[in-house]
């Protein structure tokens, strides 16, 4: 054992945690995206307000580990602005960054950087990739199971 | 009564102690797998290098000897269960497959529109979700009786769900969760005398249980897994009355299940072999043997009393413990202790305990309804065993420190 | 091209041969399942030494580790297969339980009265009675391809069949009976641009065959078994195109394949987690992937050679012995021989054999309706393996002609 | 292996199945049991005259492996003139004794013991036990499986 846990907990996501930007309910017309961790318990909504395909602003609602509330504080700020799909696109891309699979990409923002020690955490990789799976994940966009 | 000599010896056992480092790690994810000893590992390996050939298939000796050794590792989980004949007892690859097994084939040859199946609220997902998908195919209704704040089922809701008359009643030995133990000797003869089929899910708390002499008994099904009692991952068991077996329709069809085959029919084997299509897992079955001899070979009272004195020193510890809060713990816990700590994620907590080399468990522990009747999202749990001392509560102690040191200090530069 | 040298490296990396006497048996029964590798018995033992807690499930760094390795294995076969991704790749107990995953769900998911299979006379009762079951159920039909007196399939009969729009369409890579190689790529080339979904059982003959490349192939879904690979009995795979898996219904419900579970609704988890329900078979896993492992090691020229080899060694020795019968042998055999001895029936044959150390299988083999379409009730069956060379034929001989001696010689006194 | 096939074929099993009683077809109003052994592909049917519970003849039918065959061969043979029932109560019994679990019993016959060695051949155990699992199988007596 040699990680050290506040490696993961870097100082931004510690900060995003326990001061979450955008958190609380969204006003009912902005678009929903629902995301869960089942392992953990985590559980989450994004509501965007959209113009178009541009994200106006983002918000956040829910209750989760540490990692992944820091992920939609951190995804939250960085929406705005922002296309939608853009950042569609690139949640791939970004898992697979975050699993360890490949370098981060220079065109992403340096905030994200914040969740580089998660890939040293192969549990934790789901948390931080929450956000990123659920814009994805309009809802309802599960699988409905038969019970 | 924590006998520091007695550990060491246990501890001795299991590779995962001597191939470590000091001090020892904290293992408190009992209730998840346990660890094995080295007995198993050595009985995985003889049988993968000494058992040739497949079973029940051939004429060669080897072939026999197989069969023999596997039928045997049979006999000795029926004579471990007290089953009346190891015919009763069928391999699986885990108690969730031995759930599946008995509630759709329950739902194809006995579900009709209207029948109902009690449950607890208490359940792990292995033994709501069968249940849950068979009653839907077959126009039935599932019964939940719920728990009250302290964790345990409602013997009211129970038994007014239970005068309703449910064709099966299936319940846990112990929960997953809290490590509550449940009268089920109690709750199966009710079941029975009201004409209730009775499924016991005893994949958790059966290491520690006295004998459940199942002949005797007024269960119907019972099911386990090999990986919570010492063994192997990957086999467990479907314990049923020999009557049943008649009935319930075989889960998977094709090789060694089938008697004779025709352009248009097939006659099944006889049970339990009509409910091992293909080749088994004929290793898994020898460790899961060597594991139940293992554990027959420590003495039941010193492990009993050692549980409970562990238990016992955690709940108090954890209690005493600024900002962690008990769920669900009761002093004839089978050595299970879910809590939670103030402000911070189970997940968080969890990660801070596996930094001091303590693993415990986080998240929904696969029974989310439970857990949040208890008014959870999700918890930490602590479960304990053979090998378990106070240290590792000590040190579990240290790693709820740390994540509240660094989560709740002010932390703002 | 039998190399004695090469056959003696394999038979020291085998205990089987290590551990026993002079002169080595004559393990003959690889069709049924395979001799296992030293390899395997040591990556058996360490898994179960080294890998602590179960998978998927906690956050301490000793789940991970064994997530890991179970997910490492998942990807090895994988590659092994050619699959476009580990995800593809499903877990399962054996070949029969695949099968059964296909039938069942496709059944659930896709069957509609009227509903058309096609499946050959050739097939083991595994990738039959799933399929009939599955009709049955929906209303559907079984299509059955008839064979041939030489033992393949009869390609008219097969041919009219597919013209009648089967909605899947199954068969073997090679019959566990006559070893028969079938043409399975020009077959699954013909099913899909039929519409049909392609079912290949390629539990038998894998081992030999140049490597599937499934990603570029027009197969669906293919199953396999670890114990015909050289493997621990007890792991099996089921390949399956990734958007198959979207509509295949999971065949067992529970802990760790769900992902929410409500009071009324579950949502599931994402292939293959959805797949694999409680605890699986982690150590049969990592045993698996070092038996392929093993198998990528060893020069497939020499391998396919060697069995090429040695087949023709035994057609041309048993067809040249007095009363010896062969049925369905053919020179592109998977190193699978059937046989009768007349007047002897196969089981007594496969006695006298295993009396000279010699282990053949006799009997309905698994595949009653295809050894009926030959004209037989049971057959003897020789199947080789890279460990065997022409001193193990001879022994079968002397074993037939110590039979023929006794039953046959005027014996009242 | 010390084991030797001739034991297993002891001289009266190799006479009766070289040349066994009583085979073949037998009236259609005689009582009809049948007994099959899956892995080896034995199948048999055994057909008893009955008067009350007495069994006036026997015969039998079919093909399996030497041992199977003598086992019925001698069967025929053991039951004519006795009582069915009895013969059905002993089933269990003599199966047990096959599989090497319990001593002979003094009260059978001795014709019975030339199966001795097949105790020590536990994948023949089924073929020589055949025509006393049959005893209890009536026609039509198996579970009809649904496909
Ligand atoms: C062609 C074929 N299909 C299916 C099977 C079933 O394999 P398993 O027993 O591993 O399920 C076999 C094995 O005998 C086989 O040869
Ligand atoms: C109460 C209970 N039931 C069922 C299961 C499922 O066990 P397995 O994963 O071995 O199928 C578990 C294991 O977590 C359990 O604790």
């Amino acid at each position: 054992m040699t990680r050290n846990p506040t490696d993961l907990y870097h100082s931004l996501i510690r900060d995003q945690a326990c001061a979450p930007r955008n958190f609380g309910p969204a006003p009912p017309d902005w678009r929903v995206f629902h995301a869960e961790n089942p392992a953990c318990g985590d559980a989450f909504n994004l509501a965007l307000d959209l113009d178009g395909g541009r994200i106006r602003a983002a918000r956040f609602n829910g209750r989760g580990c540490a990692v992944s509330t820091a992920a939609f504080s951190v995804a939250t700020e960085l929406l705005t602005g922002e296309m939608l799909e853009d950042w569609q696109t690139r949640t791939e891309a970004i898992q697979r960054w975050l699993a360890g699979l490949t370098p981060f990409h220079p065109q992403w923002p340096d905030a994200l950087r914040a969740f580089e020690a998660v890939r040293q955490f192969p549990s934790r990789v789901h948390c931080a990739a929450l956000p990123w799976q659920a814009l994805l994940k309009p809802q309802p966009g599960h699988t409905e199971a038969p019970s | 009564m924590i006998d520091a000599q007695w550990i060491a010896a246990r501890r001795a056992e299991f590779p995962f102690f001597t191939d470590s480092g000091q001090p020892p790690p904290a293992y408190l994810d009992n209730a998840a797998t346990t660890l094995r000893p080295r007995v198993v590992a050595t009985a995985l390996a003889r049988a993968c290098t000494d058992l040739t050939g497949n079973v029940h298939r051939a004429t060669h000796h080897w072939s026999e000897e197989t069969t023999m050794a596997y039928e045997a590792a049979r006999a000795a989980v029926a004579r471990w269960l007290g089953a009346a004949e190891p015919a009763e007892v069928l391999f699986t690859r885990n108690a969730t497959e031995s759930l599946n097994w008995v509630a759709t084939g329950w739902g194809q040859a006995r579900g009709q529109p209207g029948a109902r199946v009690l449950v607890t609220a208490q359940e792990h997902h292995s033994n709501l979700l069968p249940w849950r998908a068979a009653l839907q195919r077959c126009g039935g209704a599932c019964l939940v009786a719920g728990v009250q704040p302290d964790g345990r089922v409602d013997p009211d809701q129970w038994h007014a769900a239970l005068a309703q008359q449910p064709q099966v009643v299936a319940f846990p030995l112990v929960s997953n969760v809290t490590g509550i133990v449940n009268p089920v000797a109690e709750w199966a003869r009710a079941a029975r005398a009201a004409g209730a089929l009775v499924v016991l899910d005893a994949a958790q708390g059966l290491i520690h249980h006295p004998p459940l002499a199942l002949a005797a008994s007024d269960f119907d099904f019972v099911v386990g897994s090999g990986h919570k009692l010492f063994g192997p991952p990957g086999i467990g068991f479907l314990w049923a009355r020999r009557a049943h077996l008649n009935w319930l329709p075989p889960p998977l069809l094709g090789g060694e299940m089938v008697a004779t085959v025709t352009a248009t029919t097939a006659q099944w084997s006889e049970p339990p072999w009509r409910f091992e299509a293909g080749t088994p897992n004929i290793i898994g079955a020898l460790g899961f043997a060597a594991a139940l001899d293992y554990l027959r070979g420590l003495d039941r009272d010193q492990r009993t009393n050692h549980l409970r004195a562990l238990t016992q020193y955690a709940q108090t510890a954890l209690a005493a413990e600024p900002g962690v809060r008990l769920v669900g713990a009761r002093p004839e816990s089978a050595g299970i202790l879910a809590f939670t700590v103030e402000g911070i994620h189970p997940h968080d907590v969890a990660q801070f305990a596996d930094a001091e080399n303590v693993a415990i468990r986080a998240g929904r522990l696969c029974a989310q309804p439970y857990i949040e009747a208890l008014g959870h999202e999700s918890l930490c749990r602590a479960s304990f065993q053979v090998y378990n001392d106070e240290s590792d509560i000590q040190r579990l102690l240290v790693g709820i420190r740390r994540a509240r040191a660094f989560f709740l200090a002010e932390h703002k530069p």
